[in-house]
């Protein structure tokens, strides 16, 4: 492994090479690099099997992490490849020629999370949001909680208090920190 | 029949040009949402030249509960309710992969007696699992007789459950640190009665099933995975075994208890509909010889418990991390990405069923009539749950 | 003092001059928050007082045969002075140590009164007593030992 | 195609005369598993209110409601749980953490009702048919999801200890502290029970969150002791800490420690940022610098209103300092925590004995208002013979001496004569000194109202408990450099009317011993002297003590009064409470202006205090 990701480092400027745990290993790879250290990994070094692809949105950089996942049977060992894309509409080379199911997780991450990947077949069909008119659910900026309760709000009789401050309230009122 | 490990370039993933609906020839049918077969709520969108399928596409998101969305909301014990939802008939996997990802990330050693009582809910799952996955193959060739039978028989699988988790489908047992409780009372001998009852089960169906007429014509020949599909389709478990592929993660990259217990990977060589629920009742009955070899080994006293820290604040040290198990369908994993916040900042569920239901059930479905398409559906064991996680 | 209405005048006097003690005291205390201490002494005398006339008049038996509990603390304190600057606690000590007195006349008649009849009123009286002691012993307890 | 593929289908009429799976609902019932998690039991009694359960349903299925009947419980915070079955899931979590034990689920499945509307109920008040059942899911025993057991503090062993004053406790070092912050569930409940009401869960949290400048600051908040109260407080906190049901309280003493411990003095006037502070123009005089003098001087600070405080003694502290040893509270400590109050520009005059060298009529004259604090500082006498021997001391009088410097002449073999903190501070103090301690107690050690661990303590140092003795007299020794006690045996018994049981003395169990010396340590009381009768009469005293109004303020317009002399607990946390509160209610009193809503002007309103 180590062989391997020493030339990843010199080929294709693999950075942030982490063994997580025997057998899992992740490495930074710029953009316009991947596709290709994709297929080379796939055609040449055995990591014939995609596990999956997803996005770690981070909101606070600006960026979208794409995570590919590649597997090597006979020597049991995982590749994680990382990915960084801008996060305002920026694009991805696809991958869908390399794995049949590749195209499913592209057209996904649009809809999730508004990714772009050119030539992608079927890119923006609804995948399982079938009518969303919010933005893309998974993009860190989308509140669940604020979703739900517009849509759903609570049902009546619903209320809770905070055990501190109803002691406060009903065994001392004017003290505490609270009252300067 | 020999393994590929290098990818076939022959394959050609290009999507179809669709057909001309407007000339009149073709018919459009869909297939669910509404169960089709009993693979839960997922629909096929089919267009038929005849009584032939010539395009397949498969639609989800009848369920869409964004579990992943939901985990970056909630924390660390707090997701544990909600990860058993993802897989209806296997909420266990979820729970062991999600409490073993959030263990590896926060570096606790989970004891041996709950790795043990882990191990034999994973296995008891698989037998209840692949006991509905049987009525269903049955029954979406018309034999609506060992579905009652399995089903039911199902039931006695959950009662055990019920007894040791306290609940019969959402067990919500395997916790971050361990398990929930030990062993009840009288368990083994139970357990093993329900174990011997179920072999006597399987020999029926065996009988009465698996050497029908009808549905040995039916299903031989049916949606054959070619060798070379294998990787580039990502086909994983049974799937990728019934067509030779000695693949299984439990002797492959054991985990829990596997590498103590004695069992062989059960391999194939008719990679259709046939074949492939052929190996699942070969299956089926290693899981029972597991399950009574829990039995055997699984510890009554000691922890079942790490020393945990306290929950309501539970914060992970910054790191990610991929854990992966055989369920009854193959690979099945959680990516999982801390942050060190008392969130996590990313799960990503990967089921096998996302590339079964959808890029390997559109090609296998071309060309299908159409009265096999819910048998081949269900021949690839496919829940919907797990696409839209 | 031959007839039982003439030993429960006699106890009767007795009390109403303790009441009077504590009043007069409680004129004089010069410590703070003594004064309605002592005039509530006084008040509890009124009450073994009331509980005399009510026993005179035939509404209220004595109970002779009751045990009453002994905690024996005034037993082994010293005597104080009812002093004007009198502080709680030796107003308790002072109380207990009256009780007490009256406790061992009582008993003490009660011995040497041949008639069974007056014997009999005279170890009431001595139970009454006991209960006062036990009392103004228990206010101790609770008061003056609390952190002990 | 064979024969026996065509015939085997016909073999699942073998099957057709077996028992059915099925069970027939309604006529036959089939109850949960033993651990099935139905419906929910709450013992309502047991339950605290804690609200653990409500943070951890990841559903928002409970809320936590207030229940007429367990209003002001102490440690109870008179909500119980309430469930939305609309929600709920079945996880039972909020079983799992639940920190009473109280919640548990029943193995009831099966509610059938026409109005979803009822499927919200308060377990265990509302009645329901399966909360005596007597199955259904609860925690395992050795499941927990915070840990049980608290984190040892490091402490000097008992061999080492009474080799020197040396602080005791070593407190925690950030790991541990970390660690122990880790356990509180933020539940608020101690909150109530602290008689500062100090923000616990809040500074807790800031040690997780390594903030220990946030926690300074909201210590201040209420506190201006914090580095004293980290060490010695009496911590009612813990005693009501939902963690400590079934494990161990959280350790809110020694966290507090920790914050302050992290915290250079140095650093105080700009984390405490008290520089904007807007003078007012009031005077306010303040008597005794104790924990009570000196709290009401930070808050009467903050306020702007210039202090001067008169203390007695040569340095300020009061009981902290000259009754509290050092091993407990180092002075440099204490120092820390007074030297930042005076950093305020507060007035000190030291040896200035109110009534000998001012006269309270005086102060009253020269300032706006007048704050009394000044504590219990008259030793209680026994009352028995011979007790003004000379080799009788008084407990208060040894720890005075050594915090002086002073030899308190105790020689080698001691008697303490007490069971509260002042005699458990005598004994250990005596065993620093080289003495061999016996401490005699009326009542039985759980009958003690020493800290638990003081008491711990100073029996692994090496002093010797006998309980249930009772001093009868005090006699002059054959040796005359010794002092010989009498006492007896008491049993205890119960009152018929109730309350704790009585020691009684046993007069055919009678002992005699003697010692270099007797340190009697029976309790505190006030000295008042310094008030003349009038004033006293309108301050409203009783049994020695002050009973003063909501505000702290007594009957006499302008006098407020506070600490352990206007107080039942007697405790420093107590006093500093006492002194913020006297604080609020001077102010009220100064600014009437800045209270448009005030109701209880501390003129005219009397009521008996703070309910508990």
């Amino acid at each position: 492994m180590n062989e391997l990701t020493n030339r990843l480092k010199v080929d294709f400027d693999a950075s942030e090479i982490t063994e997580r745990k025997p057998g899992l290993t992740t490495l930074k790879v710029a953009k316009d690099k991947a596709e290709t250290l994709i297929r080379e990994l796939r055609d040449r070094e055995g990591f014939t099997h995609l596990n999956f692809m997803t996005c770690i949105d981070y909101i606070e950089d600006g960026i979208f992490t794409l995570v590919y996942m590649l597997h090597n049977y006979e020597q049991k060992q995982t590749l994680g490849i990382h990915v960084d894309i801008g996060r305002d509409g920026e694009e991805m080379v696809s991958i869908h020629h390399l794995w049949a199911q590749a195209w499913t997780y592209q057209r996904e991450l649009r809809e999730a999370y508004g990714i772009r990947f050119p030539g992608s077949p079927r890119l923006d069909e609804d995948f399982v949001l079938e009518g969303w008119d919010q933005i893309p659910p998974m993009r860190r900026e989308f509140d669940t909680q604020k979703f739900s309760e517009e849509r759903f709000g609570h049902r009546e009789g619903r209320q809770s208090e905070v055990p501190r401050d109803h002691m406060k309230v009903t065994l001392y009122p004017n003290r505490g920190g609270d009252e300067q | 029949m020999t393994q590929s490990t290098g990818h076939s370039a022959s394959l050609d993933f290009t999507q179809p040009e669709p057909v001309d609906l407007s000339s009149g020839k073709y018919v459009k049918l869909w297939q669910g949402p509404q169960h089709p077969g009993i693979t839960g709520n997922m629909s096929l969108e089919l267009v038929l030249d005849g009584d032939t399928i010539i395009e397949c596409k498969t639609h989800v998101g009848y369920l869409h509960r964004a579990f992943e969305k939901l985990m970056e909301r909630r924390n660390y014990i707090q997701n544990f309710t909600v990860v058993c939802r993802i897989a209806v008939p296997e909420p266990t996997f979820n729970e062991y992969l999600y409490s073993a990802a959030v263990e590896e990330l926060s570096g606790i050693e989970v004891p041996e007696r709950a790795i043990w009582l882990r191990t034999m809910n994973l296995e008891l799952m698989r037998l209840a699992s692949f006991l509905m996955w049987i009525g269903g193959i049955s029954g979406a060739f018309g034999k609506y007789t060992v579905p009652n039978w399995t089903l039911a028989y199902r039931d006695y699988v959950l009662d055990l459950f019920e007894e040791m988790t306290g609940a019969r489908i959402y067990h919500m047992y395997i916790v971050p640190g361990g398990v929930r409780a030990g062993m009840p009372e009288g368990f083994e001998e139970r357990a093993r009665a329900i174990m011997d009852g179920a072999d006597k089960l399987l020999d029926q169906i065996e009988r009465v099933l698996f050497n029908n007429v009808v549905f040995k014509a039916r299903s031989k020949g049916l949606g054959i995975i070619t060798p070379d599909m294998v990787d580039p389709y990502g086909i994983v478990g049974p799937n990728a075994r019934a067509c030779g592929f000695a693949r299984d993660l439990r002797k492959d990259e054991p985990y829990l208890a596997y590498d103590q217990l004695d069992f062989d990977i059960v391999t194939g060589n008719e990679p259709d509909a046939y074949g492939r629920a052929y190996c699942r009742l070969l299956e089926t009955r290693q899981s029972i010889n597991l399950i009574r070899q829990c039995l055997e080994r699984t510890p009554t006293d000691g922890p079942f418990q790490a020393d945990m820290p306290n929950v309501l604040h539970w914060k992970i040290p910054p790191g990610e991390t991929y854990v992966k198990a055989e369920c009854t369908r193959g690979e099945y994993g959680y990516y999982m990405v801390s942050d060190g916040s008392e969130y996590v900042r990313r799960v990503h569920v990967r089921g096998p069923s996302y590339t079964h239901a959808i890029a390997v059930m559109e090609r296998l479905a071309v060309g299908t009539n159409i009265a096999d398409i819910a048998g081949l559906m269900v021949s690839l064991h496919t829940y919907p749950p797990e696409i839209e996680r | 003092m031959n007839t039982v209405d003439e030993i429960l005048d006699y106890a009767i006097d007795q009390e109403q001059q303790a009441a009077d003690f504590y009043a007069s005291l409680a004129k004089r205390a010069e410590k703070a928050g003594m004064k309605e201490i002592l005039l509530e002494f006084a008040e509890e005398e009124k009450r073994h007082k009331e509980r005399l006339l009510a026993v005179k008049s035939g509404d209220h038996e004595l109970t002779p045969e009751q045990e009453v509990l002994d905690l024996k603390i005034s037993d082994y304190l010293v005597e104080v002075d009812a002093s004007d600057d009198i502080s709680y606690q030796d107003a308790l000590i002072v109380a207990m140590k009256r009780e007490r007195a009256a406790y061992e006349l009582y008993s003490d008649m009660a011995e040497k009164v041949p008639e069974s009849n007056l014997r009999q009123v005279f170890v009431g009286l001595a139970k009454e007593e006991a209960k006062h002691k036990l009392f103004f012993e228990s206010e101790y307890d609770e008061r003056v030992l609390m952190d002990n | 195609m064979n024969l026996k593929d065509l015939l085997s289908p016909f073999f699942v009429w073998q099957r057709a005369f077996e028992k059915p799976y099925t069970s027939m609902r309604p006529t036959i019932d089939r109850p949960g598993a033993p651990a099935y998690r139905g419906f929910h039991i709450n013992v309502a009694e047991t339950c605290v209110g804690c609200g653990s359960c409500h943070t951890i349903c990841q559903n928002h299925a409970i809320d936590m409601v207030p229940v007429e009947q367990f209003q002001g419980r102490p440690g109870d915070s008179g909500l119980r749980p309430r469930f939305d079955y609309g929600r709920c899931c079945w996880c039972g979590l909020c079983v799992d953490i639940c920190t009473a034990a109280s919640l548990r689920m029943s193995n009831e499945y099966a509610w059938i009702t026409e109005d979803p509307t009822e499927f919200h109920f308060t377990a265990g008040v509302d009645d329901k048919a399966w909360q005596d059942n007597e199955h259904g899911y609860r925690r395992a025993e050795g499941y927990h999801l915070y840990p049980p057991k608290r984190i040892e503090m490091d402490m000097l062993s008992p061999e080492e200890s009474v080799q020197s004053f040396d602080e005791v406790a070593r407190g925690y070092n950030e790991e541990q502290a970390k660690k122990e912050a880790d356990r509180c569930v933020e539940c608020g409940i101690c909150v109530a029970t602290c008689p500062a009401h100090m923000d616990v869960p809040d500074y807790i949290h800031s040690i997780r969150d390594g903030d220990y400048e946030k926690g300074l600051q909201l210590m201040y908040r209420t506190n201006p002791f914090p580095a004293t109260c980290g060490r010695i407080c009496t911590r009612r906190c813990e005693s009501v800490c939902p963690v400590g049901i079934l494990g161990e309280p959280v350790a809110i003493r020694w966290l507090k420690r920790f914050i302050v411990d992290q915290v250079d003095a140095g650093e105080y006037t700009r984390i405490l940022n008290n520089d904007a502070v807007v003078e007012s123009g009031h005077r306010v005089a303040i008597i005794g610098a104790g924990p009570g003098g000196l709290s009401a001087a930070y808050y009467l600070r903050q306020y702007g209103h210039a202090v001067s405080v008169f203390e007695a003694q040569a340095s300020a502290g009061g009981m902290l300092r000259y009754g509290v040893p050092s091993y407990r509270l180092p002075d440099a400590d204490l120092d820390k925590d007074i030297e930042y109050i005076v950093s305020l520009g507060v007035e000190m005059n030291y040896n200035t004995r109110i009534g000998k060298d001012i006269s309270f009529e005086q102060l009253l004259q020269d300032y706006d208002a007048v704050f009394l604090s000044t504590g219990l500082s008259v030793p209680s006498s026994m009352r028995i013979q011979g007790e003004d021997h000379p080799r009788v001391l008084s407990g208060l009088q040894v720890l005075a001496d050594v915090a002086n410097g002073r030899d308190p002449g105790i020689g080698r073999k001691v008697a303490v004569i007490g069971g509260g903190n002042v005699a458990m501070d005598a004994s250990r103090v005596s065993r620093r000194l080289g003495g061999d301690v016996t401490i005699l107690y009326r009542r039985r050690i759980a009958d003690m109202p020493a800290d638990t661990e003081e008491i711990h303590e100073s029996q692994e140092e090496g002093c010797t408990i006998v309980p249930q003795a009772i001093p009868v007299e005090i006699v002059d020794a054959a040796d005359s450099s010794q002092v010989t006690i009498k006492w007896g045996e008491a049993e205890m018994v119960q009152d018929p009317k109730g309350g704790r049981p009585r020691p009684v003395l046993q007069e055919d169990r009678m002992h005699e011993e003697s010692y270099d010396c007797i340190i009697s340590a029976i309790g505190q009381g006030s000295n008042l002297d310094y008030l003349s009768r009038e004033i006293q009469d309108q301050l409203a005293i009783e049994w020695g003590k002050f009973s003063p109004g909501e505000y702290q303020h007594t009957g006499l317009a302008r006098v407020f009064v506070g600490g352990d002399v206007a107080n039942r607990t007697a405790d420093a946390i107590s006093a500093i409470e006492d002194g913020h509160h006297a604080a609020r209610g001077i102010n009220r009193f100064l600014n009437p202006d800045a209270y448009p809503n005030n109701n209880t002007s501390p003129d005219t309103t009397r009521s008996e205090g703070e309910q508990q």
